[in-house]
Formats: C-alpha cells, sequence, structure tokens
C-alpha cells in the first residue's frame, strides 16, 4: 500500500452535533469548522497588518530620501535592469494566480492539482530568487554596494570583485542536491506521497537555475546593448551628469570639463572620474562639510550609497519574504499531498495565499518605485 | 460586478451569517468556502499583466513629476485588484477588510507626519560631501560580506 | 467534571468543589509538560516568573543607579558602568518586564477564563510568543554579560552606530526585535480570540473592562510594534554593513531614526498602561462591591487611546529640531490623548461611592495606583505645552513623570493584580496584613523616590548623568532613601506571595466577590476551564454576590 | 503634597533664577498649570480617602451594588478638562512660537558639540576661554561670554553624536543634531554666571559635558571678544590652552590637568616607545603626535583600541596649532603618570 493511500482516511464533516467528537483536522478549543477557519484567517488578516507596518518603515526612508535627492535615485535607478525587474513581476504575478488556483483546488477537493499549483507556485518563486541573485550579483560586482561599501567605480568593465553569483547559487545548489537525492528515493520506493512531494521540490530547484541562467541572458543582452553606443539607462544619465556640470559649481565644473575633453565620453567615465576627484585620496583630505548643493555629483558612496541601501534592504527583506513563503508552501505541499484539504479545512492553503498575495502586493509597489524612475 | 456571478454558493446569505449568535449547526455542503470560478482567476492575471507592460511602456515617457504618481496609480490599481480578487476581500466578512484598510491609515499616519517633518527641517541639513574613508571598516562589516573581496573601502 | 452545571451556593454544594484535587497545575506533572504545554494558564505562569525575574534584574540596576547617585561625584561606578546600568536599567524594564508584565502575563492567564473559553485562539503561537521572549532575554543577558551596552534604551543613531559596543549593540537590538514579534503574537492571538471566540450570550458589552483594555493593547501591539521591528532591523544592518539610512555621516538622517523609534516606542506607553487601566477597573468594582461606573465610557476611552497614542510620538522629539509646524500639531494632539485618561480616574472615583469598600491588599495597590497616576498623568500637561517642555525636556522632572506613570501606574497596577488574581491561580491565599504592609510601604517609598525628582528637573538637572552639580545633592539622597523604601517594600510583597504558597489557606472559588467569569471556575481553574460553554451574565452585577462563611468566600445567591 | 505647597512658597525653588525673556513666560505657565493640577488632585484625593472612610466594609453596613451612571456628570469631567488643556496648549505654543522666531540683528555664536567639550565662537572668530570651577568632576570648563539685553542667536552643529544645548536659567534647550544646523535664540537679561549642561545623552563623559555662561555689561563683552581672538605667543601657553580650548582635556590627562579617560594620559609618554593596539611599537614623537591628532584611529595605542573613538582634528587645527600641541604634549615629558581609571 502507498502511503498516499495510507493517508485517504475518510474525512468526516463535522455536523456539530458533537461536540466532544472532534475530527483531527479540528483543534480541540474551537467549536466548529467555520470558527478555526474565521480565527485562522482574521490572525493571517492581522499578521498582514504587522507586515504592511513593517515594509511601511523602508517605505518611508525611501520617500524621505527620494524626495531629498531626486537626482541620486534617478542615477542609481539606471543601474537596474528594467527588464530582470519586469520579468519578475510577471512571474510573481503567475505564482500569485497558481496560488489563488490552489485555493480553489483545496476547496474543490482536487488534490492532483492542488499539488500541481503548490509546486508550480514553488517553482515562480525559486524563478524570481534565481533572477534575483544575478541582479544582486551583478550589481555587487561592479561595486554598487550599500552605504560605505559602495565602491563603483563605474568604468565600464566589472570591477574586480567576482564570484558573488557562485556565492549565491551554493545554498540554492545544495537545497537542489537534496532534493534530487529526495526524488531519487521517492522513486525507487514508488512511494507516490513522496514522489509528489519530492517532484514540485526538485522542480523548484531546478527553476531557480533556470531563473539565474535566464537573469544572465538578460543582463547579457541589456549589456550588449549597451555596448553598441549608449542605451536606455546609462544615455540618460550622461545627460544628467551634463546637466550638472552646466549647473555644478565650479571645482564641478572643471573636474567635468576634463572628463568632457576626453575621447570617450562615456558617462560612466566622467562620473568615473568624478568619483576620483571627489574621494580619489581620501586617506589624507577629508572635505569640510559644505551647504547643501542640489546638484552636488551623485556618484559617490555619501549619495549613491544611501540608494543602494534602500534598495538591497527593501529587496532583500522581500526576497526574505520569499523564501519563508517558499518554506511553507513546501509545508502545504506535504498536507496536500496526504489529501488533508478538503471543504472544510483548507484555512492553511487560504492563509498561505493570502501571505503569499501579500508579497506579490509589495512587489507591485516595489517594481516601479525603484526599477522605473525616469 | 463579475462576482455576483458565482452565485452558486449564495453569498448574501453567507456573509451575515455571525456565528457568535448561531448554533453552528446544520451547515451547508460547501460551508463557508467560495471556490472562485476559473475565467475570473484567469482575467484577473491577465488584467494584472496588462498593468505591468502598460507601467514599463508609461515609464518610458518623461512626465516629469506625474511620473511618480502615474506609476503608483498602476500600481494600485494592480495591488487592489490582488486584494479584491486574489485575496478574496471582497466576499469576506467586513471585519478583514477594516482590518488591512485600517492598518493602511496608521502606515499614512506615520509617513505622512515622518515626511512632513523631514520637509520642514530641509534647509537645516548639511550636505556630507565625502565621506571620510579614513574610518576603519567594521571589522564585522568585513566578514559580513561575500568571500574573496578585500576590504571595500578605498574606491 | 463540569464546572458550572451546578449553581455555587444550592443545598448539595461541596467543599470538594471548592477546593479541587484536580486543576491545571496538577494535570500533567513533569518538566516537559510545563515546558511544552499549550495551556494558556501555565504560559501565563512561565511569564509570570519570567517578567518578575527580570523585573528583580531591572531592580537591582536601578538600586545601584541610586546608590550611585547618592554622591554628587565619583559615585563607586565609572562613567562606563553607570552609561550601561541605567541603559540596561531602562532595556530591561522596558522591553522584558512592562511591555509583557500584565498582557503576556496577567492577560495570558486571565483572558480566555474571563472570556469563557477553552484557550487562545492560536496556543501554539502562545507558546512560540514565550520562547521568543526567552530568546530576547537571553538575547539581553548577552548583551550584559559580554560587552555591556551603552546606548540608553532609545539606542539613539548616531551613538549607537558609533558606540564601541557594537556586540552589545547587535545583541540588545536583535533582543529587541525577537521581543517585539512575541509581543505582536501576543496581540494578535487575543484579538482573535476575542473576535471569534467569544461564547453566546459574551457580548462586546458583558466583556469585563479588563478584556476590553487588553483588546486597545492588542490593536496597539500589532499596529506599532512591527515598526519598531524594522527600525531596530535598520539599525543592526547600520552597524554590520554601515547603509547609512540613519547615519549623518552617509547624509542619513537621525531624526528619522527617532521618528520611526517613538512611532512604536510612544504608543508602547499605552501598551503599558491601559492593561494597568483595565486591572483598576477589575479592582475598584470588585473590592468596592459595586458595578463600574460609566463601564461605556471607560471602555470607548480605553479604544481611543489607544488610537490617539498613535498621534503623538512627536512630543518626544519638541527639542529634537523638528520642523515646528510638526512640533506644534504633536502638542495639540497630545493634549488629546490626556482626556480619556481623566476620564478614568473620575469613573473609578464614581464606582467606590456610595460601594462597599474592601481595604484589603488589591484594593490598597489601585487606590495607590490612582494616586500615583494622577500624579503622573498631571505632570504630563508641563511636559506636553511646548514652552515649559522646552525647560523640562530631557531632565528629572520627566524621569519622574514617566515613573510615575510607568511604575507608580503599572507595576502598582500590576502588583495589585497579581494579588488580587493570586488565589485564582495558585489556589492560596497570602497574609492580607503583610500585604497591606507592602502596599504602603511601596506607596511611601514611591513618593519618596520620585517627588524629589520633580524639584531636581524643574531645577534642571539633565536625566542620564553619572555626576551632578553639589546644589542637587540633598534630593538625590532622598530619592536613594526613598528608592531603599520603595525596594524593601517590593521585596515584602514577594515574600508575602512566596509565604502563601508555603503555609497559605486554600482558596476559595471567589474570595473577593467577583462577578467575572473566573470567579465561577474553581481555584486553581480546571485544564479545561469550561467543559462546556459557561452562562454569562452582567460581569459587574454584584446583587446576587454574597459571603458565605462556611466556604470562606462569595457565593453567587440563586 | 504639602511637600509642593511648601516649595511653591519658597522663591525659586520650583525654578532656578530666570535670566532671559523666555524665563517669565515658562515659570507662568508652569505655575498656572501647577496651580490647574492641585485643583483637580486634591479634590481627588479628598474624595478617594473620604469615600475609603465613609464606604468602608465594616460590620452592619452594605452599600450599593448597583452601577451609577449620570450623563450630565460625565458630559462634566469631559469638557471641563478639555477646556483647561486647549488653554494650556494654546499658551504652551505661543510661547514655543515665541522660542523658534529668531528676531533680527542678534549677536550670533557658533556652537559646536563633540564628545564631551562645548566650543563656542565669537563672531569675530574668537573662541571661548576656559575656566576652573570648583565642585565638579570637571576641574575647568568653557565659558561662553554673553552681553546682557541682548539677543542672542545659537547656531549649533555637532561633529558626532547628538547632544543638547540647555540653560536653565534661560529657559531653552535645543538638541545639537549631526548632519544639520539647528538653532536656538534668547534674549539676555541678568548679568550673572549660568550653568549650561549636555542634556541629551552622548556617551562615556555625557555628565561632565557642562559649560558656564557669563553674562557680562556691553563694554565687558567687547573686551571678552577681543581676549578671545588672542593666542598667546609662547608655543607652550599656546599649547596649553589649546589643549583646553580644543577639548583634548576632556579625554586626555596632562599633568594633573585634564580628564583620566577614555583616551590615553599625555604623563610620561614622551619619547619612549608605546605599543600599539595592532602589536607593533611606535616612537611617540612629533610624528606620531601629529598622525594621531589627524587619523587617530590610525595608530591607537594598546588598550585603547575599545575605547570611545576620537574624531579627526584634520581641518580644524591650523599647522602652527598642531606644533604648539606637540610642544605642550612634549613638555609633559617627565610629569608623574596618572593612574588610569
Amino acid at each position: 500500500m502507498t502511503a498516499i493511500q495510507e493517508t485517504l482516511a475518510p474525512v468526516a464533516i463535522d455536523h456539530a452535533d458533537h461536540h466532544h467528537e472532534h475530527p483531527s483536522w479540528l483543534a480541540h478549543h474551537f467549536d466548529d469548522a467555520e470558527q478555526q477557519y474565521d480565527s485562522g484567517k482574521l490572525g493571517m488578516w492581522l499578521f498582514l497588518v504587522t507586515e504592511v507596518l513593517f515594509f511601511s518603515g523602508m517605505f518611508c526612508a525611501y520617500a524621505l530620501y527620494r524626495n531629498r535627492n531626486p537626482e541620486v535615485f534617478e542615477f542609481c535607478s539606471s543601474f537596474l535592469n528594467e527588464k530582470l525587474g519586469a520579468i519578475n513581476t510577471g512571474v510573481l504575478l503567475f505564482s500569485s494566480l497558481t496560488m489563488a488556483w490552489a485555493v480553489r483546488a483545496a476547496q474543490l477537493r482536487q488534490h492532483q492539482l492542488l499539488v500541481g499549483m503548490l509546486g508550480a507556485t514553488l517553482g515562480c518563486a525559486a524563478i524570481f530568487l534565481g533572477v534575483k541573485a544575478v541582479e544582486y550579483s551583478h550589481k555587487m560586482e561592479i561595486g554598487l554596494l550599500p552605504g560605505k561599501l559602495y565602491v563603483a567605480q563605474l568604468d565600464g568593465v566589472h570591477g574586480p570583485h567576482k564570484g558573488y553569483l557562485e556565492f549565491i547559487c551554493t545554498i540554492p545548489a545544495i537545497c537542489t542536491a537534496l532534493c534530487a537525492a529526495y526524488a531519487i528515493y521517492a522513486f525507487a520506493t514508488k512511494s507516490l506521497f513522496h514522489q509528489r512531494v519530492a517532484g514540485p521540490m526538485l522542480v523548484a530547484g531546478l527553476c531557480f537555475f533556470g531563473g539565474v541562467g535566464l537573469g544572465q541572458y538578460l543582463e547579457a543582452q541589456e549589456e550588449a546593448s549597451k555596448g553598441h553606443g549608449g542605451h536606455g539607462g546609462h544615455q540618460e544619465h550622461h545627460a544628467m551628469v551634463e546637466g550638472h556640470v552646466e549647473h555644478g559649481s565650479h571645482e564641478h565644473a572643471a573636474a567635468s570639463e576634463s572628463a568632457h575633453t576626453a575621447e570617450n565620453k562615456t558617462a560612466s567615465e566622467m562620473a568615473a572620474n568624478a568619483s576620483i576627484a571627489m574621494g580619489g585620496s581620501p586617506d589624507v583630505y577629508i572635505a569640510p562639510n559644505e551647504l547643501r548643493t542640489p546638484n552636488a555629483d551623485v556618484n559617490q558612496r555619501s549619495m549613491a550609497g544611501l540608494f543602494f541601501s534602500i534598495y538591497y534592504c527593501m529587496t532583500g527583506v522581500h526576497a526574505i519574504h520569499i523564501i519563508g513563503g517558499m518554506i511553507v508552501i513546501t509545508w502545504l505541499i506535504v498536507k496536500a499531498a496526504r489529501q488533508e484539504f478538503h471543504e472544510q479545512y483548507f484555512g492553511p492553503v487560504d492563509n498561505v495565499g493570502l501571505y503569499w498575495h501579500l508579497v506579490d502586493f509589495i512587489w507591485i509597489y516595489l517594481f516601479p518605485l525603484l526599477y522605473l524612475i525616469t | 460586478m463579475a462576482h455576483t456571478t458565482t452565485s452558486d454558493h449564495n453569498h448574501e446569505a453567507h456573509a451575515n451569517h455571525g456565528h457568535h449568535d448561531s448554533q453552528h449547526g446544520g451547515h451547508h455542503d460547501h460551508g463557508f468556502s467560495h471556490p472562485m470560478p476559473i475565467w475570473m482567476l484567469l482575467s484577473v492575471f491577465f488584467a494584472l499583466l496588462f498593468l505591468t507592460v502598460l507601467t514599463v511602456f508609461q515609464s518610458q515617457f518623461d512626465l516629469g513629476n506625474a511620473e511618480i504618481f502615474a506609476s503608483l496609480t498602476i500600481a494600485t490599481i494592480k495591488a487592489a485588484l490582488v486584494i479584491l480578487f486574489f485575496m478574496h476581500l471582497l466576499w469576506d466578512k467586513p471585519l478583514n477588510a477594516i482590518v488591512i484598510l485600517g492598518s493602511l491609515i496608521f502606515v499614512a499616519l506615520f509617513l505622512g507626519f515622518t515626511l512632513m517633518d523631514a520637509e520642514g527641517y530641509r534647509e537645516n541639513l548639511i550636505y556630507n560631501s565625502t565621506i571620510e574613508a579614513s574610518q576603519p571598516v567594521d571589522p564585522a562589516a568585513q566578514t559580513a560580506m561575500a568571500p574573496g573581496v578585500p576590504a571595500a573601502v578605498a574606491p | 467534571m463540569s464546572v458550572l452545571d451546578r449553581p455555587i451556593a444550592t443545598p448539595g454544594y461541596s467543599e470538594a468543589d471548592s477546593y479541587p484535587s484536580h486543576h491545571f497545575l496538577n494535570h500533567s506533572k513533569g518538566f516537559l509538560s510545563w515546558a511544552l504545554t499549550l495551556d494558556h494558564k501555565r504560559i501565563g505562569l512561565m511569564y509570570l516568573v519570567g517578567v518578575m525575574a527580570s523585573f528583580a534584574l531591572g531592580g537591582t540596576f536601578a538600586l545601584m543607579i541610586r546608590i550611585h547617585l547618592w554622591n554628587f561625584k565619583d559615585g563607586w561606578l565609572s562613567n562606563q558602568t553607570y552609561n550601561q546600568v541605567f541603559t540596561l536599567h531602562g532595556a530591561i524594564m522596558v522591553f522584558l518586564f512592562i511591555i509583557p508584565s500584565i498582557p503576556a502575563a496577567l492577560g495570558n492567564f486571565l483572558l480566555p477564563v474571563m472570556l469563557g473559553t477553552k484557550d487562545v485562539a492560536f496556543p501554539r503561537l502562545n507558546l512560540g510568543s514565550f520562547y521568543l521572549w526567552v530568546t530576547g532575554l537571553i538575547l539581553f543577558l548577552t548583551a550584559l554579560s559580554v560587552t555591556g551596552l551603552d546606548t540608553g534604551w532609545t539606542f539613539y543613531t548616531p551613538y549607537s552606530i558609533e558606540t564601541q559596543q557594537g556586540g552589545a549593540v547587535l545583541a540588545a537590538t536583535f533582543g529587541v526585535f525577537v521581543l517585539g514579534f512575541s509581543s505582536i503574537f501576543t496581540g494578535l492571538n487575543f484579538i482573535v480570540t476575542i473576535n471569534t471566540m467569544r461564547p453566546p450570550g459574551m457580548s462586546w458589552f458583558r466583556m469585563p473592562l479588563f478584556l476590553w483594555a487588553l483588546y486597545a493593547t492588542s490593536i496597539i501591539q500589532v499596529l506599532a510594534t512591527p515598526v519598531l521591528g524594522i527600525t531596530v532591523l535598520l539599525l543592526s544592518a547600520e552597524r554590520l554593513l554601515g547603509i547609512g539610512i540613519f547615519d549623518p555621516k552617509l547624509n542619513g538622517d537621525p531624526v528619522t531614526f527617532q521618528h520611526f523609534f517613538w512611532f512604536y516606542s510612544h504608543p508602547a506607553v499605552y501598551i503599558m498602561i491601559l492593561p494597568a487601566m483595565g486591572i483598576i477597573s477589575e479592582l475598584m468594582s470588585v473590592h468596592c462591591h459595586k458595578g463600574i461606573f460609566g463601564y461605556r465610557m471607560i471602555a470607548y476611552s480605553s479604544i481611543a487611546i489607544a488610537l490617539f497614542g498613535f498621534l503623538v510620538w512627536g512630543h518626544h522629539m519638541f527639542t529634537s529640531g523638528m520642523a515646528d509646524v510638526t512640533t506644534i500639531v504633536f502638542s495639540a494632539l497630545t493634549f488629546t490623548v490626556s482626556i480619556p485618561s481623566a476620564i478614568k480616574v473620575f469613573n473609578w472615583l464614581g464606582t467606590m461611592y456610595q460601594g462597599t469598600v474592601s481595604l484589603n491588599t488589591p484594593m490598597l495597590y489601585a487606590l495607590a495606583f490612582i494616586f500615583l497616576f494622577t500624579i503622573g498623568g498631571l505632570t504630563g500637561l508641563p511636559l506636553g505645552a511646548l514652552s515649559t517642555d522646552m525647560h523640562f525636556h530631557d531632565t528629572y522632572f520627566v524621569v519622574a513623570h514617566f515613573h510615575y506613570v510607568m511604575m507608580g501606574g503599572t507595576l502598582v497596577a500590576f502588583l495589585g493584580g497579581v494579588f488580587h488574581w493570586w488565589p485564582k491561580m495558585t489556589g492560596r491565599m497570602f497574609n492580607d496584613k503583610l500585604g497591606i504592609a507592602s502596599a504602603i510601604i511601596v506607596f511611601v517609598g514611591f513618593n519618596l523616590t520620585f517627588l524629589p525628582q520633580f524639584v531636581l528637573g524643574s531645577r534642571g538637572m539633565p536625566r542620564r548623568y553619572a555626576t551632578y552639580l553639589p546644589e542637587f545633592q540633598p534630593l538625590h539622597q532622598l530619592s536613594t532613601i526613598g528608592s531603599i523604601t520603595l525596594g524593601s517594600g517590593l521585596l515584602l510583597a514577594l515574600i508575602v506571595l512566596l509565604m502563601s504558597l508555603v503555609n497559605g489557606k486554600k482558596a476559595p472559588r471567589n474570595p473577593w466577590g467577583g462577578a467575572t467569569l473566573e470567579w465561577m471556575c474553581s481555584s486553581p481553574p480546571p485544564h479545561d476551564n469550561f467543559s462546556s460553554a459557561p452562562t454569562v451574565g452582567d460581569p459587574y452585577d454584584f446583587s446576587t454576590i454574597e459571603y458565605d462563611a462556611r466556604v470562606g468566600g462569595y457565593v453567587k445567591r440563586t | 503634597m504639602s511637600f509642593f505647597l511648601a516649595d511653591q512658597v519658597a522663591p525659586y525653588a520650583w525654578f532656578p533664577e530666570g535670566a532671559s525673556s523666555f524665563a517669565p513666560q515658562v515659570d507662568f505657565l508652569f505655575t498656572a498649570i501647577l496651580w490647574i493640577c492641585i485643583v483637580f488632585f486634591v479634590p481627588i484625593v479628598i474624595a478617594m480617602g473620604y469615600f475609603m472612610w465613609v464606604y468602608r466594609e465594616r460590620p452592619g453596613y452594605r452599600g450599593s451594588p448597583e452601577a451609577l451612571h449620570n450623563t450630565a456628570i460625565e458630559i462634566t469631567w469631559t469638557v471641563v478638562p478639555t477646556i483647561v488643556v486647549v488653554w494650556v496648549f494654546w499658551e504652551g505654543a505661543m510661547g514655543y512660537l515665541d522660542m523658534a522666531r529668531i528676531p533680527k540683528g542678534t549677536v550670533d555664536v557658533n556652537v559646536t558639540a563633540k564628545k564631551w567639550q562645548w566650543a563656542f565662537k565669537y563672531e569675530n572668530g574668537g573662541e571661548h576661554e576656559v575656566i576652573p570651577v570648583e565642585n565638579v568632576s570637571a576641574k575647568e570648563l568653557p565659558l561662553l561670554v554673553l552681553p546682557v539685553d541682548r539677543d542672542i542667536k545659537i547656531i549649533m552643529r555637532s561633529d558626532d553624536v547628538l547632544h543638547s544645548f540647555y540653560i536653565p536659567a534661560f529657559r531653552a534647550k535645543r538638541d545639537v543634531v549631526p548632519g544639520r544646523y539647528n538653532y536656538m535664540w534668547f534674549h539676555t537679561t541678568k548679568e550673572g554666571l549660568y550653568d549650561l549642561f549636555c542634556t541629551e545623552y552622548c556617551g562615556d563623559n555625557h555628565s561632565q559635558m557642562n559649560a558656564k555662561v557669563k553674562v557680562v555689561s556691553q563694554e565687558e563683552y567687547k573686551k571678552a571678544l577681543e581676549k578671545a581672538i588672542q593666542e598667546p605667543e609662547d608655543p607652550l601657553e599656546r599649547g596649553r590652552l589649546l589643549y583646553k580650548r580644543q577639548g583634548c582635556s576632556t579625554c586626555h590627562n596632562a599633568g594633573a590637568e585634564g580628564a583620566s579617560g577614555p583616551g590615553p594620559s599625555y604623563n610620561g609618554s614622551w619619547g619612549k616607545s608605546v605599543q600599539l593596539e595592532s602589536g607593533t611599537e611606535v616612537a611617540f614623537d612629533e610624528n606620531y603626535v601629529r598622525e594621531s591628532i589627524l587619523n587617530p584611529q590610525a595608530k591607537a595605542r594598546k588598550g585603547y583600541g575599545k575605547a570611545s573613538p576620537m574624531n579627526s582634528y584634520a581641518g580644524k587645527l591650523k599647522d602652527d596649532q598642531i606644533d604648539a600641541l606637540i610642544t605642550f604634549i612634549k613638555s609633559m615629558e617627565n610629569a608623574t603618570p596618572a593612574a588610569k581609571k
């Protein structure tokens, strides 16, 4: 007998006539299924409230510093790959669809479909993280790091720091390997239950690397189009730096003037020059504080660093939520493979669904706020 | 509205079904579960995709200050679709809707006051043009970074 | 065994009902039966032991501060040690003691019993939040023992970014983060329990006022605490990576940190005081044997305080360099919150009028609360008014003010509540005469400690000073004497409670004559509280409750 | 309560002597609030005591168990306090606006706060002097000299963390926030010597971060300004002055002067080789002292790696000032090493 059949215990539908005969899925302190469902759901909504307020702190920081230095945000946003962001948005929206579908499947006792939908959600989450890994590693390589770690030279070539992607991918690789081992075990033992759990997990693990591949392909494309003579964000950034030169103080103008006359007038070079002028020999030179000049050069740790702090905090905390969601979805897959859900007991699917949609909800705002600043 | 067509589960009856004053007896077969029709799930999803494309398209144009409003409006429509349909808030108990919408009031309060204040003292700020790179890097920061990265201070 | 199936004072009444042989304390045995319990009563008791231990720790630090300040200079602590001591005093008292004291300890024990349910909605989450609290405690002890936290409990940047005690700051901020989630989950649990698990007949306006207060508290916990979570998370990132959001060296804004911090920490003041007000409402009505005056007003004012509490955080920042318009708006809003508090005080007095006042230990603590809380509330007026606050801000006047509210308010109410429900929780009566003595010593010691501090503050003595001008010495010494008196009163209270476990009489079902549901259970309550849904009546209907000498407690006349 | 009243009667018991134009408004509002408090508090306590006694539980007495409810009285005790607090708010806000609106034609003083010293710079570029004080744990404090009967504007900046500028006699306080300027003003009304405190916690020696404010006549103020721009010719004396004025003395001990921590003492160090936190040894000479002033963290002494970090003085001291400081530190070559606390 397979495990799945063992767990197919007949589901008692509580008619609430017998208070003391609680079915196994109904906790002892609840009177009936609806009370349990309502409690769980209200609890989850309240938890989502805390999530909203938790993220609001970072949105507040974002709004504050964007309002203070809009030019920094414009400049820095041009380093974010819009295509990757858009693809990730689509992936998350699709995972929301499959999650909502999973709730429907649970309510209608479509057990196979439920496992499939949850697996699809898990896979989408993995793709999202894979793309994110490429984004992060690419930015770290050229020194677009948060706060005081910001070291971007913006000289057009990748910085000296390599190996971030490999580092980030270590843990997913180990997880995928474990999933694969589990899948081999499941197929070897011919346990239908284990197969239903291991299948989606392995697919999700592979999806992560699919996401990495996709991300790298798109990043390479972006790079190529950049090499073909200024395109997209970097071109705008060029124009912007020029604008600053016109309005800037004399030193700034002088520093950038030399950049202007250089043979290659790419924006990144100019920015690099400016960067050296401002902080090139920081060990001996400590500039006195000066009053805020609105058109101060933006490619410095003191300005761009703050944007990337906010970028990493927001997307990082969001990614942590994705990882948390993947863990609970895996738990759901186990329960779904045991065919535990039915129209009286689908609260866990519904509540994890609510959580998952909230993660999507946050991303819906993060995407335009971070990637689409023009 | 679309949701009125999902009447196979008689939502109105359930919406008023407060359980505190009822004896919880005699559930319907489907009880409190309201499966969403597939066509609705799919149309919401495609609407969301369309809006995503729209917001990317919109960002190509320089709308100046209106840009942020345009993108936030689109994002809010998307968020509303997710909340109302995917999260079933349209059919949920009113309390849950109050809970989540109420939280937005507090977010508005928090952001509103903090930003209003930050704007108010903006002219007093001193722009710190160069960060003192002579500051030693926190050893904790180094260990927190990925391997193979030299002490990332010198530009 | 059903508790409520039988009316209490029927002829068939037996003592065995009143002194049950089987109850939640001996329901199961062994360490694991406590460590892994899902019973809200056991979790509440574990919290009670935990918060009292934290209070002892924080109190020790307080005495160290006071003894150090006996001399205006060259006290027995170095400056660094003094700074660490007052920081840990504040942080431990706020995060480990006051915030969880009433909601998590007494609230956990009482909420389901008073509501008439078997447990809270999410018992596992409840146990989880207890262990989060324990984790927070361990992290704080780490911060204490490894290096010593010296940022002040407010973690103001950039000091907390620059201080050399980096390890301690990380441990403490992570501790605060964890404790925040402990608090959130407790609040979430309470809201859901009250909303979805009220038994038949328990309408909103039949809920005891303590539950209203807990509900209002929970709203704040759920709404405000996440912002603290993100604040300390960003602060840890600031220390680990130097993200610069709050660091002026990286063009971050330290005033924004204060906004973030006080968006939580001011409502947190109401997390501390609202449940205390709830306890006092219970104590006043039960020990006056009289229905509470203006039930609805008190219930509504709890919710009003919870909501208004979110609008006033800026009054902690009047001198921080906020914009003028924000400053004035916050000052105006600050005064709105004073009105509901005033209403409550008047209502409690109205409850005493024409009642039957039992002057026992819990009642004396309740009366002490009204006295001290009124002073605490009234001294908030010169702090809310802008021009006077410019003088009083960050002086000992503020220190005295919030100790009157937090300690004279919350701690005294907590003690009153512990004495009031002690027979219910442990099944033992304490020595009332010694209890009264402890209440009087605490009252006298408290005033002796903190009244001089008002004068110190108005004369310009800044807070957090390890040394001070010699002209302030007499008042400081008076305060130190008071603190020792206060400490001994608290010690006596603890001894009274512990002694009751050794030689206390067995407690009857209803020793004080309360009408709320917890007094319908045996003392201590059985494992499941109520085997079937209890009959819910008016929680403040004392007309049918009479003293019965046979059981040494009150019974309901049928 | 008698304690409160007794103090109320005694002159200046609640407040230090007022010496700015804000003092009358603040004192008036506080006294008014105090009386409002008394008017509320005393009846509450009397009622409480009276009810406690009259309705106490005793044999043969049973009070009414019925809950009372009286709409009229409840409205009264809601509305009356509301009116009172509206007035209190209004008075406070008006007083605050007076404090916030800085008039024209002020005497400007630049204030820089750093751990743990106030530095005052006058309009003519002169800097504050340091005076000996008795009875506080710091033996010397910076002195801010101000003219009487003038509007004074304080322009504040912080070099490191939050501080707060507080003169109780002026009833004026404002935080000093790094990364921005904060301003405050007051109108001096009375000559005298007043205390200035830091009221925002700023670390180890927060409680020693005091200063004195001397309000003097216009003529004396002029003299003080002239004195403020002078520095002694003699490098040693100049170094000694800078040692106090620049706040070195708040962390470093020199001879019998200065705080005994958290920084290392200058005594008996010159010319010797000192151990660094990194384990290497370095000669304590001109080069080392100069580097330590400009880049304090580069070569931290052994045992001071965990001490509160010193700020760089690069850009704040001129070359000849650094030389003077070196001369001063050199003169401590044979001073007795003070015990490290």
